[in-house]
């Protein structure tokens, strides 16, 4: 547990990277985690095939901020077939702290915003 | 703080060594103090070993067997049937339906009873502050039968307002569910009142007693309560059984709900005849077991007495209204004062999440719940997504409180650094 | 009697020592015969003390809970999923539906998918020996939405007929309800070549498996069934969980049955959005604890491996066969070949009311089922109203039968003195 | 269960009193075990307030049959308050054999058809 909320996470959730929504975007999507109500929304541009600008909003704990906020910096220049590619695994060990299963959720649901607007549908988890 | 006990108080050391759960050893170095008995209850050992025992001395399928075996098991379902009607007062055992739980037992009522007394139009009434099983139901009913839902509100202190409720009455609707302890804001409601207004009124009502029944003492006359709906798995007895209660002429009249063996009086291809009540309402082999094991649970509760275990709580519940109203930051739902509430303290933590509360807290071995406690109306009426949430049982004790007040410190340090 | 055998014998003696029902002493002098595993199963000591160590040390509600014994259950809970999707062969443990038993299974069916489906005018095609289970739901649901009921015919030997079935499928059925095996007749239906033509004409296959899962290797896929249903209880798991699976698509694209906790997204009072698959179906808390030792009980049945199972009960029943087959005055349900049947078999003894022959039994420790074993259709079927069943499962050997053979004898004894 | 056999029930079971139907009759009346299926029906004629004729038909057990057999001679010239009177256990002691839970409807099956047959309305068994 003092594992869990390390300076990463805590600097992650207390100063969020690209923190915002963009108007328009290219590609934008807000998933809800059903068992809290969270919400996290992610908002792409994309130019020459990369993405140019990404911005996260949404309500969360810790958790899902931080993972959030470390999934735009992770994305961002990166090739839309880089984004595509991305594992929750990726994500996890950008992360660095032990997710637990009933906190898997809360890590991994901006990256399932991510998706679900990349593709048009919302992954289920167990494909992230 | 003082408070007038009628009953002497528990004797929380002698209950505590009664539960394995409370007392097995873990990893970490901190006893457990489990605060989440308002989701589920820990099972004391003589439910334990009850369910042990029947499986290795009496199990079989009840009501069709002529074998001694099969004779046991049913003489001991229908007993704990007894032993449910006589804990909330129902004027016959056959007003008791043993399901798996306080949903299913809401569901029940909303398709038997529903479908069938619940037209287009009809105004069905909940409550702002109502679980999710005492509202899906219905939600799912007035799709069918194109019926309307009207909550009544809640107010700031998260009490109903009775004033909103006249008005709803007006309406005349068909039916008022209606929570009589609230999960997540704590508030005892005045069922007896509202009942009395409804039935005036020509409504039905079905009462969600689910964080009653264990809680304090139910009289299912007294309260007025056409239905009642309570789950054995947060009153110490085992996960698969639950209790409709239903007056006894509304479930003659019912249709089923479930259709399957047991439940039929004749049987052609193409219809049936049903049984009487309440093996009309059970098809299927039932929980057998859990269900003859809920009644080992009552007679644990019924041991200490139900009135020690209301007051129990209440100390409790002042003691940790107390405590974590000194704690800056930190607002609480629902009433004030400890006799108006059940032994839950719903709390959110200025800046920090509650699953990240909770995920501290455990870190210290406290186990509260985080989240919207399936009561998501109640949470946007607070304009919140979740809370942390505390609740008592019979095995906390004012030490439970300082741990937990002690891991929300250290949230905030953490938080807060 | 020789009869190919594909595995090696069960160690019946070393399986029996693991019943501590059957080894529990009794008043009376002889050891308990238990033939009544088709109305439910004894349970082996490793499923009991797995319910005992459940509540002694992991008791939690799940899913929503952040702490340590609540996530815990969850990944039992989930572990158990995926136990119970690997016996069936199901392609994901997402099409795993934990429910009570196979009645509430065929039930979630009719209402969740049927209500949906199936409309005014439209067949449904059933069996003239299906279990009450899965029948009466399906009547429910015609009342409903004004839907027909047809029954496959049964053979003078107990076998479905299956040119009538080609003639009800010319109607274009929306569903065909069928069971695996019978708990009555004790016939295996070929439920792979029904499925095929029943999805040739566009009907969805709903296949009861309560006396088949217990009993011989299912493979959901390679049976082409579009929902499955089976009870926990019948095959050494306790009595609170049973499983309906279903295809992913069609479980996708049903609303839900019950209607409460855990199965939502977004709760507004008037309207709600649902959870994903499975979770939208398991509305309330399930019988965490149960499912948990169904998965321990599908464990131990792999061990012995459910080949072995089966031809330990094909050979049990042949021998059954055989020597009630000696007795003058009594006629066998359903098909003589071993081969062709489960390990069921129901009888008629011409002069003695079942009831008699199995009191008479119990008189002997003999432990059988009479009555109209939830399939008064198949009874009429064959002009009886009532019959007396041995149903056999692992633990079960020989001299069981010649235990049964002796009380049969006995009862003639009493009633034509 | 040797016990339950005895002469008695054996007797009445093989050579049924009053076996057969009333047509006309002034209450009749068949009631049906849910639970095996069993079927018992009793036709009485009444006169000057007392039974006059009594028959039962059906069919079930040696439990249901000899309990229906022995209840037509005791209600047999009977006044129809007595019959009205008569308790469950009235006809289990003069049964004599000792009735498990599980046979209880067995052996009052007759007796349940006769008070539905008297007051329209089949009672509960709790109410016999
Ligand atoms: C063929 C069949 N279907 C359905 C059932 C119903 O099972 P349950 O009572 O567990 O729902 C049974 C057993 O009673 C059965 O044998
Ligand atoms: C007030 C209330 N109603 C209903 C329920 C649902 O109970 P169960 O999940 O046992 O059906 C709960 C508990 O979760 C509850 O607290």
């Amino acid at each position: 547990m003092d594992n869990l909320y390390r300076e990463v996470i805590l600097d992650h959730y207390k100063n969020p990277r690209n923190k915002g929504t963009l108007d328009p975007a290219d590609y934008s999507y807000e998933d809800t985690n059903p068992l809290c109500g969270d919400e996290i929304r992610i908002d792409l541009r994309v130019a020459d095939g990369r993405v140019s600008e990404v911005r996260f909003s949404g309500r969360g704990c810790a958790i899902s901020q931080a993972a959030a906020s470390i999934l735009t910096e992770m994305v961002e220049n990166q090739t839309l077939d880089d984004v595509k590619a991305l594992t929750k695994d990726d994500l996890l060990e950008e992360l660095g702290v032990p997710i637990s299963p009933a906190r898997m959720k809360c890590a991994l649901l901006g990256l399932k915003a991510l998706k679900a607007g990349i593709y048009g549908v919302p992954p289920h988890d167990e494909d992230l | 703080m003082t408070i007038e006990r009628s009953t002497p108080p528990l004797d929380v050391g002698a209950i505590r060594a009664d539960f394995p759960i409370l007392a097995s050893s873990d990893a970490r170095d901190q006893r457990l103090v489990y605060l989440d008995s308002a989701a589920s209850s820990q099972k004391p050992r003589a439910v334990i070993e009850a369910i042990d025992d029947y499986y290795r001395e009496s199990n079989a399928n009840i009501h069709r067997g002529v074998y001694a075996l099969s004779e046991r098991a049913t003489a001991r379902y229908e007993e704990a049937r007894h032993l449910v009607a006589d804990f909330i007062n129902a004027e016959s055992p056959r007003e008791c339906i043993f399901v798996r739980n306080t949903t299913e037992a809401i569901n029940l009522v909303a398709n038997a009873w529903g479908r069938r007394n619940v037209h287009q139009g009809d105004l069905i009434v909940v409550t702002e502050m109502e679980h999710h099983s005492n509202l899906v139901p219905w939600q799912l009913l007035a799709e069918q039968v194109g019926a309307r839902i009207e909550a009544i509100p809640v107010t700031p202190d998260g009490v109903l307002d009775l004033d909103a409720y006249a008005r709803l009455l007006a309406q005349e609707p068909k039916v008022v569910a209606v929570g009589h302890v609230s999960n997540s804001a704590g508030t005892i409601n005045p069922v007896a009142e509202i009942a009395r207004q409804a039935k005036a009124a020509g409504a039905v009502v079905v009462v969600d007693g689910a964080q009653a029944a264990p809680h304090l003492a139910v009289d299912v006359q007294a309260l007025g309560a056409d239905f009642y709906a309570f789950s054995g798995h947060k009153m110490l007895a085992p996960m698969g059984a639950g209790v409709l209660y239903g007056r006894l002429p509304l479930l003659e009249a019912m249709p089923p709900f479930l259709g399957g063996g047991g439940m039929i009086r004749k049987v052609e291809i193409g219809r049936s005849t049903w049984a009487d009540v309440p093996a009309r309402f059970e098809a299927g082999t039932p929980a057998v077991g859990d269900a003859i094991v809920l009644g080992v649970a009552i007679e644990y509760l019924k041991r200490i007495g139900m009135d020690r275990v209301r007051e129990h709580e209440r100390d409790l519940t002042a003691y940790g209204l107390a405590r974590l109203g000194e704690i800056a930051g930190l607002s609480i739902l629902g009433p004030r004062n400890a006799d108006a509430r059940g032994g839950v303290i719903s709390f959110d933590v200025a800046g920090i999440h509650p699953h990240d509360v909770a995920a501290i807290l455990d870190g210290h071995n406290v186990a509260v719940r985080a989240g919207h406690h399936c009561c998501q109306p109640l949470m946007r009426r607070f304009g919140l997504t979740a809370t942390t949430r505390a609740s008592f049982y019979v095995y906390n004790e004012p030490d439970d409180v300082d741990r937990l007040v002690e891991g929300i410190l250290d949230a905030k340090r953490i938080f807060e650094a």
